[in-house]
């Protein structure tokens, strides 16, 4: 038996086909998930994807983070199911507290799309666990509020427990604080990031590269296994 | 005030009503007085006064888009022609793909966000009308000088409303243009082209059918945004020294109009809708004029029921009101309640505002009197016709004469270069990345090819890798020294584009953007571009399948260059085999293929360096672009050519500086015999492209070519870190990098 | 240093999107009784000198100029106490 | 109907590019002597019933848990006269 990654869907989600079908070469199987259920359809694992849910108004996630589906999520994310934000997804966790700090708009005040380049900081979590420690990947970055903020002693405190989880390299886009691109929570089951795996997984397509793909086999290994 | 209803028009035949300014003629007002064999309600007039305007009737250019269906090219893929919402064509595998390219030129400049925000908005329900899933959208832009103040206001606004909106709906941006030229200062160029896909079988049309069915309106509620804006802006010139004038501006919200697309998917899915439209210009006027006319019956509709953000709004106002994000569907009476079940789980307002009936009457009511009784045909299609006088101006002539050929060359190697350097780094020639990098272009997981390449490329097949190419071009410079030629030259370029991706051509929209129809000078050049267009269309093989024209594009008595924007459609069977443009790998050959001549009318040389525009655009030669397009296509799908770049603006020097930069690598270019390194650099010949050719692969390319009478020049080897010219200079590629990749940022960031 | 606040709203009759989602969320968190929202913008602006009429009337202009869209945004200039 | 306004900045330790982006642009307008701008929002809230303790109590819990992020943002909550 495979495992059953979930993707969420809120209105204005629209990254969700794309993440389902990473999930799907990665060789686990995909389940879609309405905001309006609380029911998460017995998936190992959820996957909060990209875009613009209720238009990004008010703030990025501000509004998502109170559907019902974030009840079950947030509630079932403290008690160890691997959560996995990208982008909006992200932006979705801080605002429910799932991970620490905020996202802002970008300091240049533009959207920004590009490759990015990352540095895989952390290779234990449930979603980076096919990387080595250090590995640099390429990955699209698409967002306007992508700038990774946190008080001090938080930003502290992430990097003494080594809960950053990816940087950017060559070029902060965006301003973030310390190069931060993604962060885990302290179990490393819930993981958020801005820039978007499932963009990298198939050749030609997005950067032309596989390099997102591990985020997606790292879940299927670690959920197949217990 | 007492309504104006149907009965109360017929009992007070001798009330003035405001026609004149609502935009008609009093020949307009009379024919409709006659149509109606009375004087016509507030609400009909508003009704006709919008439905007749140049933006919806296209009263002044339709006697010349004639052209592109008598001289349609016979061609199978053709599923859905000129008419209606969105063109289609057959691309195979049971797919179809549907796509079309219109202007939101005028708001664009007084909002430059919400204008151009609007009009992504506006072009995706178009072709979400049709029955198809939007994949992939473009935006033809163009702005007044680059370093003009107002240009830093409106450029950084349209960028920002194009991505702000396109990026939210989640389609990728593969393509457009960014071009510069002071005579758009006042009337910047904003196109916006949208492409769908869908099964054969899901083509849905705008017809109202079946008496019964009911009508119904949903999206956003209606509000007074927009009101009158169509006859306002498309009747009159925009002349911002008078603020009364200003139409309201519509505010565009596209999380909105991206439920709208997801509930409108699910509804044709579950084949709940017998008809189709969307709300643009005109707003309910048009929807339900066009509706009912193309269909079997009548329709009656109750206004009342119309949701509104504002309460006091008037009926005729409810009629003309532009607001965004709506569309109005025709519904089997057994299929309303699973339609407003599936709404309701987008949070989408659905609401049943009327019926067709078994009449040939379009019946509007308000508070239970009828406002509006009129014949359909008439509102929609039956506008009036103009046959505008059309001359060539006096001064062509004399523009003509003007030949580019006698500027000054430059006399040395070292002019050569620094011209080659200033050509790379003007506005025009420059590296966009700074505007599309705030477009979205991977959202969707299916884009091969976005900017820079030559061609934006989606795949629509997964599994078997299909996938088709676009391309938008214009040039108002060779438009103004030819229209006829400007036109085919646009044409010809989209078409060179879209092949040297390694996809093969089919099909074509356009957007033409000219002056004031009331102008002779103008008129002709109208005339003589889609004449072209169709001409040309004819011999490529290549039917126009819809479109869109934008008048009054002048400040006073100057009009902006004539600007024909085509767009072309390609397919390809296998995305796996697309070319890009990127020279990546040392020791491939360069081929130049083609015929150079000493063409620099309308060039980019001239303008660049000269500030000139005069003498004959490049000559085209069509047949020849079409062998051009066959060796490319051929190269592509057997894997003879590894990247191709076609060669337009600015010449060869431009196409292999954007070539060794998007791949990192130098190349080491020879003059071929019988050319002098100025002509073999800055020439803008069409029917050209450079292309790169692994050493393996010679020997097969280059007899196929010969084979086939297309001349191949090897001009040079992909090679180091920058681009030689030998025995005239060398630029380094982090030189030429900081040229071309400077300019937009350091004008606009 | 004196502050002076530059409130820009969206006119009444201008679509608000904002406005709207921010409404339609609140009664799903509980919140009930809000008949309408709108969002606009907030400018806090440090002024050096005094704000004396000359100072306010520059920062009406430039809040009629730059801070607000007029075509769509209404404004109101307010010295903070 | 009452009105309540909510106004939500960013906390002053938090960078603020867009207000940055304004103050940046001034003196390129021609608009002198304004040491800093920062940009928030504002919410007008139009309000069914009367605003009292019990109402407002409401509306500020409503502004700390939704219409601000407080861990980034402060907000004030006034009654508009
Ligand atoms: N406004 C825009 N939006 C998206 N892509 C653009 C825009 N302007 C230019 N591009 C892209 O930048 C690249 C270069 O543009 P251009 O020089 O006009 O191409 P070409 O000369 O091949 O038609 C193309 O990939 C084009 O699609
Ligand atoms: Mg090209």
């Amino acid at each position: 038996m495979t495992a059953r990654i979930g993707v969420v869907t809120f209105p204005g989600t629209l990254d969700d086909r794309d993440a389902l079908r990473a999930v799907r070469l990665a060789g686990a199987e995909p389940v879609s998930l309405w905001h309006r259920d609380k029911g998460l359809k017995q998936v190992d694992a959820v996957v909060l994807a990209g875009g613009f849910s209720y238009g990004d108004y008010l703030r990025a996630g501000a509004i998502s983070r109170f559907s019902p589906v974030m009840e079950t999520v947030i509630d079932q994310a403290r008690s160890g199911m691997p959560v996995l934000g990208i982008c909006n997804g992200f932006q979705i966790l801080t605002e429910a507290h799932l991970l620490p700090g905020a996202m802002l708009r970008n300091n240049h005040l533009h959207f920004i799309c590009r490759d990015q380049k990352l540095r895989v900081e952390n290779a234990e979590t449930a979603w980076t666990a096919e990387y080595e420690q250090g590995r640099e990947i390429s990955v699209p970055l698409k967002n306007v509020d992508g700038r990774y903020v946190a008080a001090e002693r938080v930003l502290d405190e992430l990097e003494a427990e080594g809960r950053v989880a990816f940087r950017y390299l060559d070029l902060n886009p965006n301003g973030s604080l310390r190069d931060i691109a993604g962060i885990t929570n302290a179990e490393g089951n819930v993981v958020g990031l801005m820039p978007h795996p499932e963009h990298a997984v198939e050749p030609l397509i997005g950067t032309g590269g596989t390099d997102g793909l591990g985020f997606f086999t790292s879940i299927l290994k670690k959920t197949v296994a217990t | 005030m007492t309504l104006d209803t149907v009965k109360h028009a017929t009992e007070t035949p001798e009330s003035e009503l405001p026609w004149k300014e609502l935009g008609l003629k009093e020949d307009e007002y009379a024919r409709i007085r006659e149509i109606l064999g009375r004087r016509p309600t507030g609400a009909e007039l508003a009704m006709y006064s919008v439905m007749w305007s140049e933006h919806c009737s296209y009263k002044s250019s339709k006697v010349h888009l004639k052209q592109f269906g008598e001289k349609a090219p016979e061609n199978d893929a053709l599923l859905v022609g000129i008419g209606e919402n969105a063109g289609v064509v057959d691309v195979g595998q049971g797919y179809a793909v549907t796509f079309k390219v219109e202007s939101h030129n005028h708001p664009s400049y007084i909002e430059p966000y919400q204008g151009a925000a609007t009009g992504v908005g506006g072009i995706v329900r178009d072709i979400l009308a049709m029955g198809a899933r939007p994949v992939a959208v473009m935006d033809p832009l163009r702005f007044g000088a680059a370093d003009h103040p107002d240009t830093k206001r409106v450029l950084p606004g349209v960028v920002a409303g194009v991505g702000g909106y396109g990026n939210c709906l989640g389609l990728p941006n593969i393509g457009g243009e960014v071009v510069f030229d002071s005579c758009y200062q006042g009337n910047p160029l904003v196109n916006a082209l949208c492409v769908g896909v869908m099964k054969h079988e899901d083509i849905h049309l705008a017809k109202a059918s079946g008496a019964g069915n009911k009508v119904i309106l949903y999206g956003a509620r209606t509000g007074g945004d927009g009101i009158g804006g169509v006859s306002v802006l498309a009747s009159e010139t925009f002349d911002d020294t008078k603020p009364a004038k200003r139409p309201a501006v519509q505010v565009g919200d596209p999380f909105q109009e991206k439920l709208l697309i997801e509930c409108t998917l699910e509804v044709f899915r579950e084949k709940l809708v017998a008809g189709i439209q969307d709300l643009g210009g005109a707003g309910l006027s048009c929807a339900t004029s066009e509706l009912a006319s193309a269909g079997s019956g009548g329709m009656r509709v109750d206004l009342d029921s119309v949701p509104l953000r504002d309460a006091t709004l008037s009926p005729e106002e409810i009629l003309m009101s532009e607001s965004q994000e709506r569309m109005c569907a025709i519904v089997e009476p057994r299929h309303v309640e699973r339609f407003m079940e599936i709404c309701e789980k987008w949070d989408v307002i659905a609401t049943v505002i009327g019926e067709v009936t078994e009449g040939e009457r379009l019946e509007i009511f308000w508070h239970g009197e009828q406002i509006v009784d009129v014949p359909p045909g008439t509102v929609a299609h039956e506008g009036p016709t103009y046959h505008r006088p059309y001359a060539r101006p006096e001064w062509q002539d004399a523009l003509q004469a003007d030949d580019a050929g006698r500027l000054p060359r430059p006399a040395t190697s070292g002019e050569l270069r620094e011209q080659v350097l200033k050509l790379v780094a003007s506005p025009n020639q420059a590296a966009k990345s700074w505007i599309t990098d705030q477009y979205d272009r991977f959202v969707q997981g299916n884009t091969v090819l976005a900017q820079p390449e030559d061609a934006g490329m989606v795949r629509i097949d997964p599994d078997t890798g299909l996938g088709v190419a676009l391309a938008t071009d214009g040039n108002g410079r060779y438009a103004k020294l030819d229209p006829y030629a400007g036109a085919q030259l646009a044409l010809a370029e989209a078409y060179r584009n879209v092949a040297a991706s390694g996809a093969r051509p089919l099909a074509v929209s356009d957007c033409l953007n000219f002056g004031s129809p009331e102008d002779p000078a103008v008129m002709w050049q109208f005339a003589e571009a889609t004449r072209g267009l169709a001409d040309g269309c004819l011999h490529l093989g290549t039917p126009v399948t819809g479109g869109n024209v934008s008048l009054y594009n002048q400040t006073g008595d100057t009009a902006i260059h004539p600007t024909p924007v085509v767009a072309v459609l390609g397919v390809i069977d296998d995305v796996a085999r697309r070319t890009p443009i990127a020279f990546a790998e040392e020791g491939l050959l360069l081929y130049l293929l083609g015929d150079t001549r000493e063409e620099f009318g309308g060039s980019a040389w001239s303008q660049v360096v000269h500030d000139h525009l005069g003498g004959l655009p490049p000559k085209v030669d069509l047949d020849r672009e079409r062998l051009l397009a066959e060796i490319l296509i051929s190269g592509s799908r057997d894997g003879m050519i590894d990247a191709a770049h076609d060669l337009s603006d600015g010449g060869l020097v431009q196409a292999v500086t954007e070539s060794c930069l998007r791949g990192g690598k130098g190349a080491r270019l020879v003059v071929p015999d019988g050319l002098d390194a100025f002509t073999f650099l800055f020439s803008e010949s069409p029917g050209r492209a450079v292309v790169a050719v692994p050493r393996s692969e010679e020997l097969r390319f280059t007899d196929m070519c010969g084979a086939r009478g297309l001349p191949a020049t090897r001009i040079g080897v992909v090679d180091g870190d920058a681009v030689e010219v030998q025995g005239e200079f060398t630029v380094p590629l982090g030189e030429l990098r900081t040229a071309h990749e400077g300019t937009v940022p350091a004008l606009f960031a | 240093m004196a502050r002076v606040v530059v409130d820009v709203m969206l006119k009444p009759e201008i679509l608000d999107p904002q406005g709207q989602a921010v409404q339609r969320a609140l009664p799903r968190l509980g919140f009930e009784g809000i008949a309408d929202v709108r969002q606009g913008k907030r400018f806090e602006l440090e002024v050096d000198g005094p704000v004396d009429e000359a100072a306010l009337a520059r920062i009406h202009e430039m809040a009629e100029t730059f801070l607000a869209n007029t075509v769509i945004e209404d404004f109101v200039v307010k010295v903070e106490s």
